[in-house]
């Protein structure tokens, strides 16, 4: 691939008024027929298509988009990046996404702003402290780099967390992974279809997946807001509405929609130079590049795909917010929104062949898909190309659901992130 | 062994001491109503044997509207639910009334269960006793007419509240009432904050009628 | 944020007071020892979670404590009604189940 | 040089001076004005550095619009972030800060971009810096470059609150429409409540005291409103309170400031500094205006070039004449009248009318006021280095937006904008309503009664009713339909408010005045100032394919800041449309989102911080361990005494003192932070077998069981001894931190799925105190305070419970133990919990009664193998998993909760993990918990994890370790199976060390259990 962005080009293009600046991917009208048509082009779904036709040499590929990409999940997330989860089968695929988002930019010659500035899971009850330690336990015999920080390592690193012991959930200690980061969420979906399109992968935004025929067990194509398009296999990666696409081809799945929001402060000076993580608070904060506060906390409980939730939430998360830095009790919040998440009863993803050949989903990341955007992108690519799960995705398949073979995040989970 | 003593919930913050006769100098004046008793009973409203059953114990007809209490008698009987009520009089009733409860609902379907340990009350009066509440509650007190009660939030707990003594009466379990007292002691004190003496407070049996 | 009739307390009330129970009227298998594993999996785990008309329940968590039913629309959180969970299941019934 | 033109109209008090301080210099302002006022009065023109390229920039605005006057106001834990200098009430000693410009604001280091700038176009971070290593460090000086002002560094002194009403009308905004709004509401006996953000009621009346509004000039019109609304009791009008978002169902969330305008010393401790009102209304009437955009122009962004009305506001409402050479340039009427004023006050003003013909009677009133008006011209560019000097004017086509001809340049020292009026839509969009564009109007506007069904109503200049006259008979009109809407009448007749506008014509659709140049090749036109969006960054934007407005947006920062895009979003859509060759509306606009205006943390949070951040629950007994000195655990909300220090003992040893007591003597624990459910009802042994995986049918009154409860998925959710009362009466007992789900649970089962059965449940949690006597010296303690129970051995068996009195209480006492000892666990009031707990201390004084708490229980209960669901479980536990069969009746008729999925493939398979116990080779060795279970020490990453530590201690009995564990397959590998030995030896890892542990039955003291049933 081309790396044409750079300081050069900055430079050659800048002296020419910067007219010369190409499209950073190419907008396609959906043809009648592809080989692989992928439902959903957040971050995932491009990183579905980048992977298919990079590594597996798929060439017919076309990504269908209802909105504008990147416009779903992924431009409404907190961008928390982090691997350190309890489960090996969890821990894999987020590692595995993780080693990607280390190498993304330059893969992709497009700075997705991954900033590796580490996160602080914070404990504040002996029930905290011991699965923290399971985690980390864990993470470090998966390879993984993690840590246990007693409350004074904690202050240390940041001085401005409120760690006093008359505080309702007292800080006694966290895990820290160095490694984990965020990331310009926005322009992963970009730089994902930047790469994309180059590889002749097309582009459809605007294009509404309506309904799937089928026949004889078979996936034969989409009924779209753009007419019909025949698609030899489909992977369906639309978050919050992955039911409503499953309801099509006559599926259910282990799903709810939730609300789930967030919200930015004004942009200010750098204040805190990391990422903080609670469960039992009730809230998470990081400081982006541009200086605003990104914070969030858990779902809204009722279900919804109105992409906005109810006021109480957003206020908790701010007392949670000052409970943790009670500094920000005078900074002010600029903006909130909500996004869609689509949460599963073991808090796991599912990337899984249907029962519908020809046929897969990739779902169910909930609160925490965001940082597995190009690992989840790469085996599900794998799954479609080869008919047949990654094996880091072997364990995300639908049949865990009546197997019972759960893989249960929900206590490294509790909060979104 | 000492003589068993009572410790209502709020005992801890001493109210007794502060208190003093309600005057205009404070915009709100709050108080325990301690150690009164308190009968969980539940029960069909529907079902007219268990009404007509609980009337010749407690004296007065059921309240089977939803969200309104009866009192007559010294005993008050608080709607909770369709089949739940909530009745409260002083603690030398408590006996006979759960005693009574119990062996006239003999055979019906039904429960009693004293819960008398489990709950407080708190009296919440004077001219910004409704702005208290609309800093604690999302409840619309400004509407409560006299003689419902609701089950409602309080900060982030909850409470049952009706109006009684030209303010508000909170029911609240025992565990929650110390943050609830000083979630009010917080709500209240941009308006002053007065501890109103009651009647009667601390021992065993010296409950305030309602 | 919400605002729901309790059909119980025949008020209406700030969402706070309540709690969101999921999918009202599943249906858990009157013999489940003898359905087959997705059959099972299925009742527990699978949902409609649809995009519109969604029947729920939720419990009047801070009032009545009564679970009850709610017809409401998850794409724009319009809402149709609530009714007592027998009065709510003649509704739902009525309208040929969940659509 | 001051630039105070004193007039009568100003809404400043002369008489009231007051001194302030900007960036360490002193400043003399009045009463009612805001530092922006205050700061242009006194001349300073540059207040801060732009974003990207270090540009001078200066005062635009005169409200929430402000892009560039981000300040920080005081210092210390009272300093405020960001504060936009236009909204910020002077007071005497204001102290103020820039946030922008460093190292000073007159060299600003990132001003050296500024030649650069070409070179830093929309998006040139994702282009370059992408070399792994050095990222970092380019992102460092990056972070160091961004952001405004700076969080406080010390906590909050100020307290907030929160206030929850009911209102049948809220009206947002108090312009004259709002105000009309409110008083025909309240006339009609209509509960109201009005708001306005700013410090008084009038809106753009407050700006323009020249109009003549019902005969009367403007002033005038509003006192006597005003006055009127005071004056009714179901009307109240907050000031200062900005209503920042609407959610669904008419929930209006306002945020109120009391305090941050008075003088640091006349702030009240007691009140609140801001509050926070939810107000839920069965009518919403929005009332809130419009914005004035600018146009888009080369070098806009200097400072001295404002909005035209923020010039004709700061003239008329604060007597501050920012230049005495104006230029205004203008597409519509609405510049005429601030021309006109300004040109009164002594100013000389050129008015560029981009427009070929005025409107003529406007015309005419500007000349009669010396106003030199320039038809058909534009300005191309803005002239000067740290203020605007002058404007180069270009000739412009009758029809389309280009350049037709050179014009002049003129000098001058201020510059004023109109681009047209921008409604505040804002509200209205937030839970879910949507503008349209009018492009008569040239505006998103919304319509007055689009949705009144959902009770949303609309007046004045938010539709596009930009005329006063009309708007306000709209207003009329609309209310009529709104107090018909409750069912009632207005209170008298509407008559007719005639105004002294002229009539108005048509404006131009301009929004970027063209320079003869491609976009991109002549000066920077700035959209967004705040995040130096320029035009051609739009356009740049577009070239990339980034095309949808969002990801134009996205991609440029477009309305990205704090201002989120009050002046630049028109703008923007208008310019890209233009550039996509598309329609305004096809274009469409990004989404409006909360908050209006930014809302301190703290006003959010409201009382939830401190004591009242989250309940703290306590027990009856709570005073008594205090008095002992017990370091608290929170345990769900509970605070359960964790250990009881005392004097020169560390937490160890207080713990072995209290498990060595309790074992050899007697203790005492605080249980009654159990969750307690009363069950009575025909058929509550139905729904006991239902709920719990025991069986229930056969248990006695006077009896008890442990229950193991699973959900649905057959694992454990939680555990408890439940007594059987009588036939029809049982009590259940549940873990602390799973009280409240247990309750809903059960409910939820009974309401949905078995209304049928005959049941009732009630939590009687804090009904009773639950004192825990343990150890073989319990009995003797208790016999001294309870006559009435035959505690004897034969007569009250282990599991058996007794009603009596204990301590002259009554109490039900349960013969039960999660120690192993003998143990009686007391039950009483819980008004008596402090009582009982006192006597039982006295009672237990001459056996050494040890009060003890989580932390020595914990170590008692794993000494016996004992489980704690969510310490020994997690939720992929089945009770087979922990090899508690014997809790598992299969032979229920019922299919109880959980059962079913026992049997499917990867529940019932083989390999699962399962509950076990550990010792470690060295004995003095304790086990982290959480500590991993691996099956060789010398294994490379990634090691494969056989289970992990869940509960470990030193076992003062023992005078070992101990520990319990999950591991795969473990019930199989235990050394007191023989057929399996050798799979009993594991490692354990943690932190770096991993430990040889032989693989165990959990149970380690007293296995035939002699203690507890003696
Ligand atoms: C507030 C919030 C905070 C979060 N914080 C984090 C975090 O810190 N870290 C983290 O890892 N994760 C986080 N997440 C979760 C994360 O955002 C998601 O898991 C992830 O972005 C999902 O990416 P996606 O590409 O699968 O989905 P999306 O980006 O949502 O993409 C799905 C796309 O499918 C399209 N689509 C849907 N239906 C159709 C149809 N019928 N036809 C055509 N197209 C369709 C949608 O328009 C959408 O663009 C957060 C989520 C939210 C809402
Ligand atoms: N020339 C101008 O710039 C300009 C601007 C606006 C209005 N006008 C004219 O003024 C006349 C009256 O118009 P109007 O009454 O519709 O508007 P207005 O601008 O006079 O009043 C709107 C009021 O709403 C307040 N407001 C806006 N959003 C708010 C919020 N979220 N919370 C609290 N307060 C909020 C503002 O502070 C303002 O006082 C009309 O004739 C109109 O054309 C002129
Ligand atoms: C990490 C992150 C940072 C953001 N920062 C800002 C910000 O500084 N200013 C802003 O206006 N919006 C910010 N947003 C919010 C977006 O404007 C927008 O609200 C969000 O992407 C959801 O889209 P929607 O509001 O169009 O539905 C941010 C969003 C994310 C995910
Ligand atoms: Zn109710």
């Amino acid at each position: 691939m081309k790396k044409d962005y750079s300081l050069w080009s900055l430079f050659t293009k800048g002296l020419k008024h910067n007219e010369g600046w190409d499209p950073a991917w190419r907008s396609a009208d959906p043809k009648p027929s592809y080989n692989v048509v992928i439902v959903g082009a957040g971050g995932h779904g491009l990183a579905t298509a980048y992977y298919l036709a990079k590594e597996h040499g798929v060439r017919d590929i076309a990504v269908i988009e209802k909105g504008y990409l990147g416009g779903g999940n992924t431009a409404r997330n907190t961008t928390i990046v982090r691997s350190n989860y309890l489960w090996d089968e969890a821990t894999m695929l987020y590692e595995h996404a993780l080693k990607l988002w280390e190498g993304l930019t330059e893969d992709l010659n497009f700075n997705v702003m991954f900033s590796q500035r580490g996160v602080f899971n914070l404990g504040h009850t002996l029930q905290d402290m011991r699965d923290i330690e399971r985690r980390v336990n864990a993470n470090v015999l998966n390879g993984i780099d993690a840590q246990m920080l007693d409350t004074a390592e904690v202050k240390r690193m940041i001085p401005i967390l409120n760690t006093s012991k008359n505080a309702r959930y007292p800080v006694l200690g966290a895990s820290y992974q160095p490694r984990a980061g965020v990331a310009r969420h926005d322009a992963v979906a970009w730089g994902f279809a930047r790469a994309a399109s180059k590889y002749g992968v097309d582009i459809v935004e605007n294009c509404e997946v309506i309904g799937m025929d089928l026949a004889g067990g078979r996936i034969q194509g989409l009924q779209t807001s753009r007419g019909f398009i025949r698609a030899e296999r489909v992977g369906c990666v639309a978050s919050g509405h992955s039911s409503v696409l499953a309801k099509m081809a006559g599926i259910r799945l282990p799903i709810d929609s939730h609300p789930l929001q967030a919200f930015v402060s004004e942009s200010m000076k750098p204040v805190l130079d990391t990422i903080v993580m609670s469960n039992a608070v009730h809230g998470y904060a990081s400081q982006s590049d541009k200086g605003e506060l990104v914070i969030g906390a858990g779902i809204d409980h009722y279900t919804s795909y109105t992409q906005r939730g109810s006021p109480h939430i957003i206020e908790h998360t701010a007392a949670a917010i000052i409970e943790l830095f009670p500094i920000f009790s005078r900074v002010r919040m600029n903006r909130q929104w909500g996004g869609i998440v689509d949460t599963t009863p073991d808090a796991c993803p599912i990337i899984s062949k249907t029962k519908v050949k020809g046929l897969y989903f990739n779902c169910g990341w909930g609160t925490g898909g965001f940082k597995a955007t190009p690992g989840s992108g790469n085996v599900f690519a794998h799954t479609i190309a080869k008919d047949d799960p990654h094996p880091l995705n072997k364990a995300f398949s639908l049949d865990r659901f009546s197997t019972g073979h759960l893989i249960d995040e929900h206590g490294a989970a509790a909060v979104a992130h | 062994m000492a003589e068993p003593l009572m410790q209502s919930p709020l005992s801890a913050f001493d109210l007794g001491v502060q208190a003093r006769a309600i005057d205009d100098s404070r915009g709100v004046w709050a108080s325990e109503i301690p150690l009164l008793a308190y009968i969980s009973l539940r029960g069909d409203a529907g079902d007219a044997a268990f009404v007509e059953k609980v009337v010749s114990v407690i004296g007065m007809p059921l309240p089977v509207a939803p969200c309104t209490f009866a009192a007559s008698n010294g005993v008050t009987a608080l709607w909770m639910s369709p089949d739940e009520w909530m009745i409260v009089c002083r603690r030398e009733r408590l006996s006979e009334l759960t005693s009574g409860l119990k062996s006239i609902l003999q055979g019906i379907r039904s429960q009693v269960a004293d819960n008398s340990g489990g709950y407080t009350q708190v009296s919440l009066q004077g001219r910004n006793a409704l702005d208290v509440l609309q800093h604690a509650s999302v409840y619309d007190f400004a509407a409560l007419q006299p003689g419902r009660v609701v089950g409602t939030t309080f900060g982030k707990s909850s409470v049952y509240a009706y109006r009684a003594d030209n303010g508000f009466r909170l029911i609240m379990r025992r565990s929650f009432a110390d943050y609830i007292w000083r979630y009010l002691v917080r709500a209240a004190a941009p308006y002053g904050l007065g501890i109103a003496a009651i009647e009667a407070t601390g021992h065993a049996g010296q409950g305030v009628a309602e | 944020m919400f605002v729901l009739f309790c059909p119980h307390c025949q008020e209406k009330r700030e969402e706070e007071e309540f709690g969101y129970g999921g999918e009202a009227f599943r249906v858990r298998p009157s013999t489940p020892d003898t359905v087959d594993d997705e059959t099972w999996g299925d009742y527990l785990f699978m949902r409609s979670n649809p995009k519109g008309w969604n029947w729920e329940l939720w419990s009047h968590a801070t009032g009545c404590r009564k679970f009850f039913v709610v017809k409401r629309n998850t794409a724009t959180n319009a809402i149709a009604g609530s009714w007592t969970l027998a009065e709510g299941r003649k509704v739902y019934d009525a309208e040929g189940g969940a659509q | 040089m001051s630039h105070r033109v004193k007039h009568s109209g100003a809404r400043v008090d002369f008489d009231r001076p007051l001194a302030f301080s900007f960036d360490g210099k002193s400043y003399g302002g009045y009463a009612g004005d805001t530092l922006a006022s205050a700061l242009l009065a006194n001349g300073v023109r540059m207040l801060g550095r732009s974003f990207k390229y270090g540009r001078p920039r200066g005062i635009v605005g005169a409200g929430p619009e402000e892009p560039n006057a981000l300040t920080q106001v005081e210092t210390g834990a009272a300093t405020i972030p960001n504060l936009k200098a236009t909204q910020v009430e002077l007071y005497d000693g204001l102290i103020a800060r820039r946030t922008t410009g460093w190292p000073t604001l007159d060299f600003d280091l990132k001003s050296l971009c500024g030649p650069f700038s070409r070179f830093m176009p929309a998006g040139f971070y994702y282009k370059t810096f992408q070399n792994r290593t050095l990222w970092p460090r380019f992102e460092h000086i990056i972070r160091q470059a961004a952001g405004y002002g700076s969080a406080p560094e010390e906590a909050d002194a100020d307290t907030y609150d929160h206030r929850h009403r009911h209102a049948e009308v809220v009206v947002v905004g108090g312009g004259a429409c709002g105000l009309l709004a409110a008083l025909d509401a309240g006339r009609a006996g209509l509960q109201v409540i009005l708001f306005d953000e700013q410090n008084e009621m009038g809106g753009w009346l407050l700006s323009s005291p020249n109009t003549v509004i019902g005969g009367e000039p403007a002033a005038q019109w509003l006192k006597t409103i005003i006055a009127e609304l005071r004056s009714l009791p179901n009307v109240e009008m907050l000031t200062r309170t900005s209503a920042f978002a609407l959610h669904d169902m008419n929930l209006i969330v306002a945020v109120e400031q009391l305090q941050d305008h008075l003088p640091l010393a006349e702030r009240s401790e007691t009140k609140p500094r801001q509050r926070l009102h939810r107000v839920r209304a069965d009518r919403i009437i929005l009332a809130s205006g419009a914005i004035e955009r600018p146009l888009v122009f080369g070098n806009n962004d200097l400072p001295g070039i404002l909005t035209a009305s923020a010039l004709t506001t700061y003239l008329n409402r604060y007597g501050v004449g920012v230049g005495k050479r104006v230029v205004l340039q203008t597409s519509n009427d609405y510049a005429y009248q601030g021309a006109c004023d300004l040109a009164n006050s002594g100013c000389s003003v050129v008015l560029v009318d981009t427009r070929m013909r005025p409107n003529t009677a406007w015309e005419q009133r500007a000349h009669v006021a010396g106003v030199d008006v320039r038809p058909g011209y534009g300005v191309a560019a803005a002239q000067g280095g740290r203020a605007v000097k002058g404007v180069k004017l270009v000739k412009l086509d009758a029809d389309r937006n280009v350049m037709s001809g050179e014009g002049p340049t003129v000098e001058c020292d201020a510059v004023g904008s109109s681009g047209g009026l921008s409604p505040t839509v804002h509200l209205y969009c937030h839970d879910g309503g949507r503008p349209y564009w009018d492009e008569e109007k040239l505006a998103f506007v919304v319509s007055a009664t689009g949705r009144a069904a959902a009770g949303i109503y609309c007046v004045g200049s938010i539709t596009g009713t930009f005329g006063l006259q009309a708007a306000l008979a709209q207003t009329q009109q609309t209310v009529g339909e709104v107090i018909a809407s409750f069912g009632k009448a207005p209170a008298q007749e509407t008559r007719k408010i005639e105004t002294d506008e002229p009539e108005a014509t048509p404006a131009r659709r301009i929004f970027r005045v063209p320079d003869g140049k491609a976009e991109g090749h002549g000066q920077k036109a700035f959209v967004d100032f705040q995040n130096d969006v320029s035009a051609a960054d739009i356009h740049l934007a577009i070239r990339e394919n980034y095309r949808s407005i969002e990801h134009i947006k996205r991609y440029t920062a477009l309305g990205f800041g704090t201002d989120q895009g009050k002046l630049s979003n028109v703008n923007g859509f208008a310019i890209a449309a233009d550039a996509l060759s598309k329609s305004i509306p096809e274009v469409g606009t990004t989404t409006y989102r909360p908050a209006y205006s930014p809302v301190t943390f703290g006003t959010l949070a409201g009382p939830h911080e401190g004591d009242t951040f989250e309940p703290r629950r306590y027990t009856a007994m709570h005073a008594s361990h205090v008095a002992r000195g017990a370091v608290f655990e929170n345990v769900g909300q509970w605070l359960r005494p964790q250990y009881f220090l005392k004097p020169g003992e560390d937490q160890e040893a207080a713990i072995r003192r209290e498990c060595v007591a309790t074992r050899r003597s007697v203790g005492l624990m605080d249980a009654s932070t159990l969750g307690k459910i009363d069950i009575q009802g025909k058929n509550v042994r139905e729904f006991l077998n239902r709920v719990y995986a025991n069986a229930w049918t056969q248990l006695a009154p006077g009896k008890c069981r442990y229950g193991l409860m699973l959900d649905e998925n057959g694992m454990v959710m939680d555990d408890g001894v439940t007594a059987c009362i009588s036939d029809e009466h049982f009590v259940m007992t549940t873990t602390t931190g799973g009280a409240a789900r247990v309750m809903s649970w059960l409910e939820n089962w009974h309401q949905t799925e078995w209304p049928d059965l005959d049941v009732y449940m009630t939590s009687v949690t804090d009904h009773w105190a639950t004192a825990a006597v343990v150890g073989p010296k319990s009995r003797q303690v208790l016999e001294k305070l309870c006559s009435d129970i035959d505690l004897s051995p034969g007569s009250f068996k282990f599991m058996d419970w007794r009603e009596g009195t204990v301590a002259g209480v009554p109490a039900r006492v349960f013969r039960i133990s999660f120690s192993g000892e003998l143990a009686f666990e007391v039950n009483v009031d819980a008004s008596y919990g402090h009582h009982v707990w006192e006597a039982l201390m006295e009672a237990g004084a001459e056996f050494g009664i040890t009060p003890y708490g989580t932390d020595a229980m914990h170590l008692l209960r794993a000494e016996k193998g004992f489980i704690i669901v969510g310490q020994d479980t997690d939720g992929s536990m089945t009770p087979f998993d922990l090899d508690m069969a014997w809790a598992v009746s299969m032979k229920k008729p019922f299919s109880f909760i959980g059962k079913r999925s026992f049997a499917r493939s990867d529940t019932a398979g083989p390999n699962r993990k399962q509950l076990v116990g550990l010792l470690t080779d060295d004995p003095s060795v304790v086990l982290a918990e959480g500590a991993q279970i691996i099956e060789r020490p010398d294994a490379s990453l990634p090691v494969a994890m056989l289970g992990h530590v869940t509960s470990s201690y030193f076992s003062p009995e023992l005078n070992r370790s101990i520990a319990m564990a999950v591991v795969r397959d473990g019930i199989q590998r235990r050394s007191d199976d023989s057929r399996k030995a050798g799979r009993d030896v594991l490692f354990a890892y943690s932190r770096g060390t991993t430990h040889k542990v032989k693989v165990v039955s959990p149970v380690f003291v007293d296995p035939k259990g002699e203690r507890q049933n003696g």
